[in-house]
């Protein structure tokens, strides 16, 4: 446990992203005013006027560098932090927007703006590890509120937090749902994500779609021959993939390798 | 006591329940048939079939009046005799409490002959060893088990090959082998709570011909297994360690954990810690882990065994063999979930034939 | 000559993040940006190429804030599209839905964020030091939202369970009578919420907004309806959703990347709470229009600081209006209608909580997405919110620049602003193609 | 009747002293809040528990005067650090001890060798003390240690009192540094400087899985029977009551058949990968 004399300081830090994550720890009704009786919420702009100085015990970064400014930002938030912690899917892979790795993020601008010539931004969405050494990821698009609130707690008590890295699977079975590609013939991605919603979609008939990423050993090889089987084309499995986590190294290889493997078909 | 008949099981599912017993049986959900709490029979998947193959589980109807016309479904009863998570001990300040999670009163109607066999295996393995587990005897204790005798064996069942059914011998309280025409159920009583209960419904003796009948469901059904696993010198064909046919269902494998989740006598746990924000309780959960994580095997950082094929050679080769020699009997019962619910279809049957 | 500068590095306590530079020059404003500084992230040219089922989980991306919003817009323009219509009971599961997003997120506005600024805290946390009841009770409140969204969609922020069609599966009936119990509580707690937030002291002030929302025939509309504009007194004009781009044009203006919304041609209308009160008022529930009147709000109001009484009266009407649905609610015999993609131009608007949320989608031959365009709230807002400004400053010119600074970020917050969606869009006008 | 308390569920201990033994490497003696330290037998672990952060497979170096276990944490993780960083009078969970010792017996009028890596001296430690308390009862007494680096070296008291008592002590390191004037190498290179007759001759074998393996294979090559040669291995283990699973080891489980387990046993099975 570390001691210290005064509460913890956290921050809460926000990058390219949708505001989802920091709001996951809004959404922690029950525990937010008891986490705020441990910790000095000392920087959080969402829900606070009164940003206190640096440095941080905990800061948890929310989102993607994507801009030249946010490049400096985060060293400069690795500077203030004795511990970062990354939540969500845009800090720990480039979210969502990463997609412009795959385009042209010149095009990407002028198709949404105007004048491109205004926006400052960086060829690609990169997460904060590639930019500065981070102490814990927590993962999901958004991440859940369970496992975020782990993250604090593990923190305050000096333990690895409890965020196994194994399949969605795991919580499926634990959660009582049938399979759905079993039993339905739906796709799912559940056995190449990693856990942590609690197999949601999955309870909900619906296939996992890896808001989670990648998890500790996936056979995506595998399950792309199954899921063609179960009727998905190429360009639907390159699609899951590159979704939510399209540059996270094993879903970017999974994407690449139903396009090789799909060549030739259609 | 001797056999009897019931025509229906309206009474017995009100007798249990008058009990005080959560009365848990095979309905129809989200297109599978699983184990539910009911309030009445009707709930049950009469005229329901299943068709399960490896990694293909498919609904069907034309079961007509028929009850219990379908095989093994994804949940067994570790659901209920070893619960996917569960509080150990609280701890604060100095001290230390067991969390007594009370054991509630479940009756499961329903089930099989194989399940039966995964029940004593668990006991075995919570009960039979130097450290036995209060807790689990606690539920063990408040479940009432009534068996149905298999008439219809899924496509992946090999209950025959394990010796552990089709039909149920022991380890029950109540057996009913479903008949038909005229529909009816014979009851064989396993215990005397079973016996207590049979004793309040209106019944009649069965006659030489239920009996015949009954046992011809049994017999029927024993040459209908999907499935088949020499068990001759399975240790042996087992102890082939380097054989090539580890890399190649590894390659297959996902590494999902699926087929242990839902393995009626996998056992393996893993114990997380939890601390209260507002008054620093600190606590262990204890909850359903698998030999296919790596976190299961880690050492030094690493795990021993990082490879797919290294984890799926753990698990057949528990399941078949070291089980054996850990427990005196084999880990697998025969019930066939672990290849229709691998979401890739792997079939541990092939996987046996195919060692040296 | 005096300069003056009035700056607000980082707006707090508003979604996402932003700035705001006033210059002032000899007692008169020079130049007024409401800056957003959130780095853009280019949903609408990621989505050309997706399946036509993806815009509703992908767009939900674009703001964690309300993320229903986002998908009940995008899944009603693909419908449109394809020639789909989503009616009876999965319609209803759909509003329920989206007012648990309006409880969770004017509750989070309120309580957490706005408040504060009528009672001198610089945060909730800070509010509960002090009142631990009031903010428990907004947290509760809040809760209750938060739970109507799991119950249907599994997770409050990006809810899996929405599709295009309607649902992966629709929850039985079992599902949500928690839900309802809590929701019952909630009334009250919205109820009280509206006469706690009555009390405060609000500044005199009222503009001549022009306003924007959805007007639907049996509903204060949420989920659909058409477009009505107009000052809340005099007569309306409206058009229909798919004349949307007809109507309503976005400029990016040259000196930030902000923008300014031309409606018919002027600038600066609002959309919002206190567009869809003054609108249709009258359509609220009995028990929320009963609440509003003993709050002392007239049929419409005109007063940004009154807003948040305006989100407490919505509160009890999506709380009001949720329950009336749960008790009514019979699992719908499919989950979803089948929508079959095909070559065409769908457009959907709906009222997320901070206003009118607008998408458009053209699909191509195989069904996928060639374009598409989203008009978020605060963006439509941003040249309303920088004139409001103007006529807070323009008279006080003289006061000290941190006070100054204090003011606006409160007549921003007015307006709970949510920079991470506006960011995202700055036009959606020009690229065709 | 089956019935006490569950097998997952420790009793509470408390620190009565702690002893850093190197910057990252601590031991504690531990009582009982309530009645006495059960027996135990050399080589036993038990698992002890860091309130809040986790619970780990400690071995028992030793019984303090006052009775309590004396056990040695290096702290290389979350629970470990945790439980180094405890100070006098805090509470720990401690279950156990559990596990198959080193056969002493077996050992009874052998030339002994006691041969460690790193920290496998701790579980050694108890098995020292008693050759030497009935030092008659045994033949030559070897001890050779091997250790990373010269400051890593646990219990150097320890070493020059049991030289002291008539043991032959022999100390190698890796990576010297400066102040370090003795041998440089793996701890097999000191099965030269011994005296033994391989036939007549026990040994007991702790450290890293690849340290054991070699030293084992060394002495065997020497001539010492394999089922004369006693490892105690390390596997992920979550309950050491044989019912997590995780550390299994072929048909074994190490918390219950082993830690201790002889190496004509353990040699095929360490020879497969993944095992
Ligand atoms: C029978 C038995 C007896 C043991 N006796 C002792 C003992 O007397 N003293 C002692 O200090 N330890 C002993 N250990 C090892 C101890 O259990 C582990 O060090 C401990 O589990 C690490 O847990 P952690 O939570 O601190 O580290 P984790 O948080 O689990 O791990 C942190 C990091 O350290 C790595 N790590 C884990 N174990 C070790 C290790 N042994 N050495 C180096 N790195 C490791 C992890 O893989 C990870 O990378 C024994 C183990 C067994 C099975
Ligand atoms: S539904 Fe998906 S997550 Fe669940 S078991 Fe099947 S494959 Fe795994
Ligand atoms: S097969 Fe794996 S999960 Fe199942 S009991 Fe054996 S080791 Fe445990
Ligand atoms: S065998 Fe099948 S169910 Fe088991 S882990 Fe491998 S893929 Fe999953």
């Amino acid at each position: 446990m570390p001691v210290v004399d005064r509460a913890p300081r956290l921050a809460v830090w926000k990058f390219a992203s949708c505001d989802g994550c920091q709001l996951t720890f809004l959404d922690c009704e029950d525990e937010l005013l008891s986490v705020a009786a441990r910790v000095e919420i000392a920087y959080f702009l969402e829900a606070s006027s009164a940003p206190g100085p640096g440095p941080y015990d905990l800061s948890l970064v929310e989102g993607s560098i994507t801009t030249p400014e946010d490049l400096e930002r985060i060293r400069h938030v690795r500077r203030v932090s004795k511990r970062l912690v990354t939540i969500g899917a845009c800090a720990t892979a480039g979210g969502i927007q990463a997609l412009r790795d795959f385009a042209d993020v010149r095009e990407f601008a002028a198709v949404v703006y105007a004048r491109p010539d205004y926006i400052a931004t960086l060829d690609r969405s990169t997460p904060i590890a590639a930019h500065v050494p981070v102490d814990f990821e927590l993962r999901g698009c958004p991440p859940d509120r369970r496992q975020l609130l782990e993250v604090i707690s593990a923190f305050l008590a000096g333990r690895r937090p409890v965020v196994p890295a194994h399949s969605v699977c795991v919580e499926c079975k634990a959660r009582g749902n049938a399979c759905v590609m079993v039993a339905h013939g739906t796709p799912c991605l559940g056995p190449v994500t990693q856990a942590g919603c609690g197999a949601l979609c999955p309870a909900f008939n619906r296939g996992c779609y890896g808001c989670f990423g990648p998890m500790e050993s996936p056979n995506h090889a595998s399950l792309n021959h199954w899921m063609r089987d179960l009727g998905m084309s190429t360009p639907e499995l390159v699609r899951i993939y590159r979704t939510y986590h399209a540059t996270a190294e094993p879903f970017r290889r999974a994407a690449e390798e139903a396009e090789e493997s799909g060549e030739g078909e259609e | 006591m001797d056999a009897i008949v019931i025509e229906s099981l309206d009474p017995l599912v009100a007798e249990l329940r008058s009990r005080g017993y959560a009365v848990v049986g095979p309905v129809v959900r989200e297109r599978v048939i699983r184990f539910e709490e009911i309030a009445s029979a009707d709930r049950l998947a009469r005229g329901w079939t299943d068709v399960q193959e490896p990694g293909r589980y498919r609904l069907a109807e034309g079961a007509g009046e028929m009850v219990f016309s379908f095989a093994a479904s994804p949940d067994s009863a570790k659901r209920y005799t070893q619960p996917p998570r569960q509080t150990l001990f609280r701890m604060r300040g100095e001290q230390i409490e067991e969390a007594e999670e009370e054991a509630p009163r479940v009756a499961l109607l329903g089930v099989r002959a194989c399940d039966l066999a995964a029940i004593a295996v668990q006991d075995r393995v919570f009960l039979g060893g130097r450290h036995p587990d209060p807790a689990y005897l606690r539920r063990r204790q408040s479940l009432l088990l009534v068996a149905v005798n298999c008439a219809v064996p899924g496509g992946t069942c090999f209950c025959v090959s394990m010796h552990t059914g089709p039909r149920a011998t022991t380890g029950f309280d109540l057996a009913l082998t479903e008949l038909a025409a005229p529909h009816r159920f014979v009851v064989e009583t396993g215990s005397e709570r079973g016996e207590r209960i049979v004793a309040e419904l209106p019944h009649r003796p069965a006659s030489a011909e239920d009996l015949a009948a009954s046992a011809e469901v049994s017999r029927d059904a024993a040459e209908h297994m999907g499935r088949h696993v020499e068990t001759e010198g399975i240790q042996e064909r087992l102890s082939a360690h380097d054989s090539p046919r580890w890399a190649q269902v590894g390659a297959r494998c996902l590494t999902c954990t699926n087929c242990t989740m839902v393995c009626p006598t996998c056992f393996c746990t893993t114990v997380e810690d939890a601390t209260s924000f507002t008054d620093g309780t600190a606590e262990r959960i204890e909850r359903w882990d698998s030999c296919f994580t790596l976190d299961f095997s880690e050492v030094n950082g690493a795990p021993v065994r990082g490879s797919n094929a290294g984890r799926y050679r753990q698990w057949l080769t528990h399941k078949f063999s070291t089980w054996i020699d850990q427990f005196g009997m084999s880990g697998c019962v025969g019930c066939g979930r672990c290849i229709t619910w691998c979401p890739v279809g792997i079939d541990v049957t092939e996987e046996l034939a195919n060692l040296p | 000559m005096t300069h003056k500068t009035v700056r607000i590095g980082a707006l707090t306590r508003v979604e996402g993040e932003g700035a705001l530079v006033v210059h002032a020059r000899d007692g008169r404003i020079i130049g007024l940006e409401l800056r957003i500084y959130e780095p853009p992230r280019f949903f609408e040219a990621m989505l050309r190429g997706r399946a036509h089922n993806e815009p509703p989980d992908i767009t939900a991306r674009i703001c964690g804030v309300c993320p229903v919003a986002y998908q009940m817009s995008a899944c009603q323009a693909i419908e449109a599209a394809c020639g789909a219509e989503v009616t009876g009971p999965l319609r209803d599961l759909r509003l329920l839905l989206y007012y648990g997003e309006w409880i969770e997120s004017h509750a989070l506005h309120v309580y957490l964020l706005h408040a504060p600024d009528f009672l001198g805290y610089d945060s909730g946390v800070a509010m509960a030091a002090d009142r631990r009841d009031l903010v428990e009770r907004g947290l509760e409140l809040k809760k209750a939202g938060n739970e109507l969204i799991t119950a249907i969609g599994g997770r409050p922020i990006h809810p899996v369970n929405v599709k295009v069609g309607g649902f992966y599966r629709a929850p039985a009936r079992r599902e949500l009578t928690a839900v309802a119990e809590r929701l019952r509580r909630a009334r009250d707690h919205a109820l009280a919420t509206v006469a706690w937030v009555a009390g405060f002291d609000f500044p005199d002030v009222e503009h001549d907004y022009r306003f924007l929302a959805l007007r639907h025939p049996g509903e204060y509309a949420i989920l659909s309806g058409t477009v009505v504009t107009g000052d809340g007194y005099g007569p309306v004009s409206g058009f229909e959703v798919a004349r949307w781009p007809d109507h309503v044009v976005e400029e990016q203006v040259p000196h930030s990347t902000a923008l300014h919304a031309r409606l018919d041609g002027a600038t600066g209308y609002l959309t919002g709470p206190l567009a869809r009160y003054g609108l249709n008022s009258a359509r609220l529930s009995p028990l929320a229009r009963e609440a509003a009147t003993a709050a002392g709000l007239g049929p419409v109001c005109r007063n940004p600081y009154r807003g948040i009484v305006v989100r407490a009266v919505e509160i009890v009407h999506a709380c009001d209006e949720a329950l009336r649905l749960l008790d009514g609610y019979a699992e719908p015999e499919r989950p979803c209608v089948p929508v079959v993609p095909r070559p065409g131009v769908g457009h959907g608007a709906s009222e997320a909580p901070r206003g009118t949320l607008y998408h458009r989608y053209r699909l191509d031959d195989g069904g996928l997405v060639a374009e598409a365009d989203i008009v978020p709230p605060t963006a439509q807002n941003q040249a309303r919110i920088e004139a409001d400004l103007r006529d807070l400053l323009a008279p006080r010119l003289t006061l000290p620049e941190d006070e100054l600074a204090g003011l606006c970020e409160k007549a921003i917050r007015n307006h709970d602003p949510c920079i991470s969606c506006s960011a995202h869009f700055l036009d959606f006008r020009v690229h065709r193609g | 009747m089956i019935g006490g308390p569950h097998p997952m569920t420790p009793a509470p201990y408390r620190v009565r002293s702690r002893r850093p033994d190197r910057v990252d490497t601590a031991t504690l003696t531990l009582e009982p809040l309530r009645g006495d330290c059960p027996p135990f037998h050399p080589g036993q672990f038990t698992m002890l528990y860091a309130p809040g952060v986790g619970e780990i497979a400690v071995s028992i170096s030793g019984r303090a005067p006052s009775g309590g276990y004396t056990q040695t944490i290096r702290a290389v993780g979350a629970v470990s650090a945790a439980l180094c960083g405890k100070r006098p009078g805090d509470v720990v969970g401690v279950r156990g001890p559990y596990g198959q010792g080193w056969g002493l017996r077996e050992a009874a009028g052998l030339d002994v060798v006691v041969a460690a890596g790193g920290l496998g001296l701790a579980p050694l430690r108890p098995v020292v003390r008693a050759l030497l308390r009935d030092r008659l009862g045994y033949g030559r007494i070897s001890v050779i240690v091997g250790s990373r680096a010269p400051a890593m070296l646990v219990y150097p008291g320890d070493l020059a009192c049991w030289a002291r008592q008539g043991a032959d002590v022999g100390v190698i390191v890796d990576h010297p540094d400066h102040t370090w004037c003795g041998q440089v190498g793996l701890v097999t290179r000191l099965i030269d400087r011994i005296v033994f007759e391989p036939r007549r001759t026990y040994a007991f074998v702790c450290g890293p899985e690849a340290m054991m393996r070699e030293t084992a294979a060394e002495l065997v090559r020497r001539g010492v029977a394999p089922a004369r040669v006693e490892l105690s291995l390390e596997r992920n283990m979550k309950c050491a009551v044989a019912r997590c699973g995780h550390c299994q080891f072929g048909p074994l489980f190490v918390c219950e058949d082993g830690p201790v387990l002889r190496y004509d046993r353990a040699a095929p099975m360490l020879a497969v990968p993944e095992l």
